[in-house]
């Protein structure tokens, strides 16, 4: 267990998070956590209607307009689909083989961003009486834009390296969503109260990042001693435009 | 097998100019002012080359039959190759005069005058896979588009810059072609990415968008009703599935929708 | 009708040249219409130099189609013609060498290809004109070898030669015109 | 003009004639210019099948959405995708317009029996011939390569039109090297056909033997002739457009791609191209490529009617003058491709009328074969019943042609299945059928067996009632306005038109199926038909003077035949009722 929690670090070289890796066995379930709530000031853009009219077997899923999903906020100013992870002080361990299952529902994207470690499998489900095309637009990743015809099996694939990678369907120009491939399992997304919660961490120094797709990130270090919960408050700020 | 050929010929025929002649697919009702004159023409050549299709393979079928294992002397057609081409330069030379004439006219109708000076304005923008229409909104004025802008993620399909260009924020961006009905309709068509095309088989008019070009297209409803639009134009994958909905309406629904739009 | 007894017989390779002439005449019509309508809507059409070693290059293709000719004339009075067409070729290959410096000459000032409309065009035109000379030196080639080989058969063949040669200098001459023209 | 091209033919035959030795030099790359077109006609073998089968994918796509196409359809997911559907349409349309509807009867059948029928022992350039049939095999194996590559092959039509074309892979799947490699494969096809046409132009003006004076060639090398000069003018316009296109997808050059142009939410950042430039470049080709395709089927029919009508064809010297004309005149109706594309609206009216003029030419070719059959002695074979079919199918394409020719009735029917219609018949069925004539005449020339009249009876049958059930609904579902290039019709409006699409699968299905007679009548004869007599059709032309089937190879076993008449001399009194061109010896 050591060896491979040392060769693992010497691969991938995080520096800091050495002592905290080599200290002992993973734990998954047990160790400390981090909680909060992502909120924002400012003034954050107007999410708008968006029109179906193009595809009736969506719009008719719809009773009122969905809205736009670039910053999704609560009240008391809480912001949702915001990315927490851990970005360093991790030992991240081999890539999970339970798949991320990612939905395009009423000509959405289900979740809107979803959240998965490099190497680990995604399925890609359509649900909609329409053909979509999905296609993400990674930077280091490879590029691929693929259409998936209604009551076709889910695409299965994975991306490699970490980064945040935009995905939009042409056929249905509004749809837009994230994949946020991360060199953790410790990761979520913030929910629709803003709130979100890392568990299962080993003691030691952690950064906590937290990646919004228009307001940017912020980040907070926190220190787990033992099986606490530890809270942080990460605010952005938003702009109208 | 001569005779089975004739035969033949002359059953594809009849079962081909009957479906037409009986309309048994045919357009769909015509909802436009200039409509008619596109209908009259395709009536006309209807007609004409109807006479000339069924004239031609008859011919044909019954030549094929009478000289079909024939063994006596040959015959050459009276007169030779003289008839063949009084015919063909007469016949279809009028058909052709007659068809230019008359079709050039209806043409100049759609596509050579301006849209009248009371026509409502609506800006297009086509991109790969849908059409966004655009109304000037209360100042009567369209806000500037600047391609770096353009969000399909922020539903800013325009590249409209809200922030800065006070012309733009009350612009009404809509997935549906709203419009009055009996009022000239002046379309500004502009894609954004790649050749689309814009068709409307009711209002029997159909435009090309060409990235770069700013492509006026003008025309009249004149009935109230829901009808698509769609793309006639390849622009990749999702071509069959790039459409939208023009809604004509009466004057009052119609400054009921642009309200409703402007409160959103 | 004779013919005159010194004219070089007609020859597929004569009638071949002419149509091969009339095609590679229709290209650049094309390209040529290309550039015009490509120049006119746009904004971006950036004048630059030409470099001058193109018209020492003109000058080195114009006396190599001279000499030519003068092989020409010379093979049918019956004289020896094939150190002509030699020094022709050697000309030819000097006008390559010159576009060659031409091309790398404005690669130095940062005119590129992909720069603008107008370098795009120069450097179409002038290197598909250089591909068609080239050609035309593997044909000079060609015919230097029938002309020392079997002498007595080469005159058709030196004729579509010197045909097609001639037609390369003009052609450059109607390139340098556009070049200069438009550019 | 004669005497010195005697002897120009009496050289080339002492300078290039030796037979080939070898297996590479008889078989592969052989300078004989009758290999070369049995090559041709291989390929276009080869290139049909591919193109139909992708046909078919696509039909059974449109009236069975749901139905699984297993191995042959995109590598994952297996299912046919709407991008898979139109490479597959692009695939289509480029194979069966450029490597069949161009090399079988054009540079194939041209290729064996130009020179012959002139009297000549092979082509002008033997050499640049075969360079013709490898580029443009290398050509057919880049186009197909692009299927192997990673998001498929080009999606953007065989018209592919800029930007779409010209962006890269940012404009979607098949954008990327798939369209890279369609753009160079057109570009090598053009050199390959431009080498080709020199050579027919050439042999056709210098080759001909004693007696074959122009007004004596027969209609096939009369068509030959003027396409070849039609596309010695057409691919000469292509070539740059293609090169200017893979500059502006590999080089960052911005000809065809207009500035601002936003993909994905990004800025592209090319300027001041102009698409219209490339829609007028390729149609300046386009247009005369319809008639590259379709005029050899033109001699083709005439070479051939005389043959069974036994009776001269009416008014010899006024086709080949139509088809002079129709040759002359496709370079001034290229714009009616784009009366809708944003061009002045006053010049589609300039576009409009020679495009209609057009037609009378083709009306008078039309009588003229009608007029031919009128009391003939008409003997009824596989060869004739194709020619009288071409007869028929070319009306029925031509008159559609009407229609669209006018701009105010194009703008509703332009982008619909009518023009899908009118182009297959027109161009498509009355090309096939041309060689489905011209395959049957000449077996027996090509490969010294008669093909089996029985079977190709029966093909002509089916095919001939197949093709009008599958292409006369496209006109009537496009007066519906139904819109052609969509890989499934999920408008409401369309709805109604789903059981026309349904009936015209089913019809493709069994038009392909009758094929099979065909391609198996083929394959048998070659090798098991009975042996083919020097002149089974009684023929007059001088492929029929040559002394055996195939002819020996300096195709007239070392004699130069002498012509004394032209083609046309059927119905004759006397013994026999048609007089050969070489006087009745060879």
């Amino acid at each position: 267990m050591r060896i491979t929690g040392i060769a693992a670090l010497a691969g991938l070289a995080l520096g800091a998070s050495a002592v905290a890796g080599v200290a002992g066995p993973h734990l998954r379930a047990a160790g400390g956590t981090i909680s909060g709530t992502i909120t924002y000031t400012g003034t954050p853009p107007k999410m708008k209607p968006i029109d179906m009219a193009k595809e009736p077997t969506c719009a008719k899923q719809h009773a009122t307009p969905v809205m736009t999903e670039g910053a999704v906020t609560g009240p008391g100013n809480t912001l949702a689909d915001v990315v927490v992870y851990i970005s360093a002080g991790d030992q991240p361990g081999p890539a999970p083989t339970q798949p991320v299952r990612y939905d395009q529902k009423g000509c959405q994207y289900v979740p809107h961003v979803a959240v998965m470690q490099a190497g680990q499998p995604l399925e890609i489900y359509n649900d909609d009486e329409t053909s979509h095309n999905i296609h993400p637009m990674p930077k280091l990743n490879s590029e691929w834009n693929k259409s998936q015809p209604p009551g076709t099996p889910p695409i299965h694939t994975s991306f490699d390296k970490p980064e945040f990678i935009s995905v939009k369907c042409n056929v249905h120009p509004w749809m837009h969503g994230v994949f946020a491939v991360l060199n953790t399992s410790h990761a979520t997304v913030s929910g629709a109260d803003g709130s979100f919660k890392l568990e299962g961490l080993a003691p030691g120094h952690y950064t906590v990042t937290a990646w919004h797709e228009r307001f940017g990130t912020q980040t907070a270090d926190v220190t787990i001693t033992g099986s606490e919960t530890q809270t942080v408050k990460l605010v952005f700020k938003a702009t109208p435009y | 097998m001569g005779k089975f050929f004739a035969v033949t010929v002359g059953i594809l025929t009849i079962v081909s100019a009957g479906i037409f002649m009986f309309h048994v697919w045919w357009l769909p009702p015509d909802i436009s002012v200039l409509g008619a004159g596109i209908d009259h023409q395709l009536n006309e050549t209807m007609v004409a080359s109807g006479i000339l299709f069924v004239a031609s393979q008859l011919a044909l079928a019954v030549f094929v039959w009478r000289s079909s294992g024939s063994t006596g002397p040959i015959k050459i057609f009276p007169g030779g190759a003289t008839p063949m081409v009084v015919i063909a330069v007469v016949l279809v030379g009028i058909e052709v005069a007659v068809l230019t004439l008359v079709g050039s006219k209806v043409w100049a109708g759609l596509f050579m005058v301006q849209a009248p000076a009371n026509a409502l304005q609506v800006d297009v923008q086509a991109e790969q896979f849908a059409f966004y229409f655009r109304y000037a909104g209360p100042d009567g004025k369209f806000g500037a588009m600047d391609p770096s802008k353009v969000s399909d993620a922020n539903n800013n399909f325009f590249g409209l810059d809200p922030a800065n260009d006070t012309t733009a924020r009350d612009d009404i961006v809509a997935a549906t072609l709203a419009i009055p009905v009996n009022r000239p309709i002046l379309l500004t068509m502009h894609s954004r990415d790649v050749g689309h095309a814009f068709y409307v088989p009711q209002l029997r008019i159909q435009q090309d968008f060409v990235p770069g070009l700013v492509i006026p297209l003008h025309f009249t409803a004149t009935q109230t009703g829901k009808y698509e639009i769609v793309c006639t134009q390849l622009c990749g994958l999702g071509h069959y599935n790039m459409r939208a909905y023009v809604e004509v309406m009466s004057d009052s629904d119609f400054a009921q929708w642009l309200k409703t739009q402007a409160n959103q | 009708m004779t013919a005159p007894a010194a004219r070089a017989p007609w020859t597929p390779a004569r009638t071949g040249v002419w149509v091969g002439i009339a095609a590679i005449s229709m290209s650049f019509a094309a390209f040529t219409s290309a550039l015009i309508v490509r120049e006119g809507p746009g904004s971006d059409w950036q004048h630059f130099r030409l470099p001058p070693v193109l018209y020492a290059n003109t000058l080195v293709l114009l006396v190599s189609s001279a000499l030519l000719e003068i092989g020409r004339r010379r093979q049918r009075d019956g004289r020896e013609a094939s150190s002509w067409v030699a020094a022709s070729g050697i000309l030819g290959v000097a006008f390559i060498l010159g576009q060659i410096v031409a091309w790398r000459a404005l690669a130095a000032q940062g005119v590129f290809l992909a720069s603008s409309p107008s370098s795009a065009f120069f450097y179409v035109l002038t290197v598909i004109h250089a591909i068609h000379v080239t050609g035309g030196l593997a044909g000079l080639g060609y015919t230097y070898r029938r002309l020392v080989r079997t002498p007595g058969s080469a005159a058709g063949v030196l004729t579509a030669a010197a045909t097609y040669w001639h037609f390369m200098a003009a052609l450059w001459l109607y390139v340098l015109f556009v070049l200069v023209a438009r550019i | 003009m004669t005497t010195p091209v005697r002897e120009t033919v009496a050289k080339l035959t002492e300078l290039k004639h030796q037979p080939p030795e070898g297996f590479w030099r008889r078989y592969v790359f052989s300078l004989d210019h009758k290999v070369i077109g049995r090559q041709y006609l291989d390929l276009a073998l080869v290139a049909v099948i591919t193109g139909m089968v992708l046909s078919w994918l696509m039909r059974l796509h449109l009236g069975y959405p749901n139905a699984s196409i297993g191995v042959l359809g995109p590598a994952n997911p297996s299912q046919m995708t709407p991008e898979y559907y139109l490479q597959l349409m692009t695939m289509h349309g480029t194979i069966m317009v450029f490597f069949v509807l161009t090399t079988a009867p054009f540079a194939g059948f041209g290729n064996f029996f130009l020179p012959i029928q002139v009297g000549a022992e092979d082509m002008a350039f033997p050499r640049f011939n075969m360079m013709s049939f490898w580029v443009t095999f290398l050509a057919f194996v880049t186009l197909v390569a692009s299927f192997f590559v990673p998001e498929g092959p080009a999606l953007s039509g065989w018209t592919a039109y800029a930007p779409l074309s010209a962006i890269g892979k940012e404009a979607g799947p098949g954008e990327g090297l798939g369209q890279t490699l369609w753009a160079i494969s057109i570009a090598l096809f053009c050199v390959g056909q431009l080498l080709g046409a020199l050579n027919f132009i050439a042999t056709t003006l210098d080759l001909r033997t004693k007696g074959m004076s122009l007004a004596r060639m027969p209609f096939s090398t009369w068509a030959w002739f003027t396409t070849s000069v039609i596309g010695l003018i057409a691919f000469s316009v292509l070539l740059p457009a293609c090169i200017l296109l893979i500059l502006d997808r590999v080089a960052g050059t911005s000809f065809f791609i207009p500035a601002g142009l936003v993909f994905n939410d990004q800025v592209q950042t090319h300027s001041g191209g102009s698409p219209l430039l490339w829609q007028h470049l390729f149609w300046f080709f386009g247009h005369p490529e319809v008639y590259i395709a379709i005029l050899p089927g033109f001699g083709i029919i005439s070479h051939i009617l005389p043959a069974f009508t036994r009776k001269p064809l009416l008014g010899p010297k006024v086709l080949i003058g139509c088809m002079i004309a129709i040759g002359f005149l496709s370079y001034t109706v290229w714009g009616h491709h784009m009366f809708l594309s944003g061009m002045n609206p006053f010049s589609a009216i300039l576009f409009s009328v020679p495009t209609l003029i057009i037609t009378i030419p083709a009306t008078i070719v039309t009588l003229l074969w009608i007029g031919s059959i009128y009391g003939a002695r008409l003997r009824i074979t596989a060869a004739s019943l194709f020619c009288l079919g071409f007869v028929s199918v070319f009306v029925s394409g031509g008159i559609s042609g009407f229609f669209l020719a006018q701009p105010s009735i194009d703008t509703y029917l332009h982008g619909t299945y009518f023009v899908v219609g009118h182009f297959h018949f027109v161009m498509g069925v009355a090309a096939m059928f041309g060689i489905f004539a011209g395959t049957y005449f000449w077996f027996p020339k090509m490969y010294g067996r008669m093909m089996n009249e029985t079977l190709g009876k029966w093909h002509f049958a089916l095919t001939f009632i197949g093709v009008y059930c599958i292409f006369m609904p496209m006109h009537y579902i496009g007066l519906a306005g139904n819109v052609r290039r969509y890989s499934s019709f999920t408008d409401d409006y369309l709805q109604p038109l789903l059981p026309v699409h349904k009936f015209m699968t089913i019809a493709a299905l069994f038009t392909g199926a009758a094929q099979l007679i065909f391609f198996y009548n083929l394959f048998r004869s070659r090798f098991k038909g009975p042996p083919a007599p020097p002149n089974p059709w009684e023929a007059t032309s001088l492929e029929w003077s040559t002394p055996a089937s195939p002819p020996p190879f300096d195709n007239f076993g070392g004699k130069h035949p002498v012509v004394t008449q032209g083609p046309n001399e059927y119905g004759t009194a006397g013994a026999k009722d048609y007089v050969m061109q070489a006087g009745g010896e060879a």
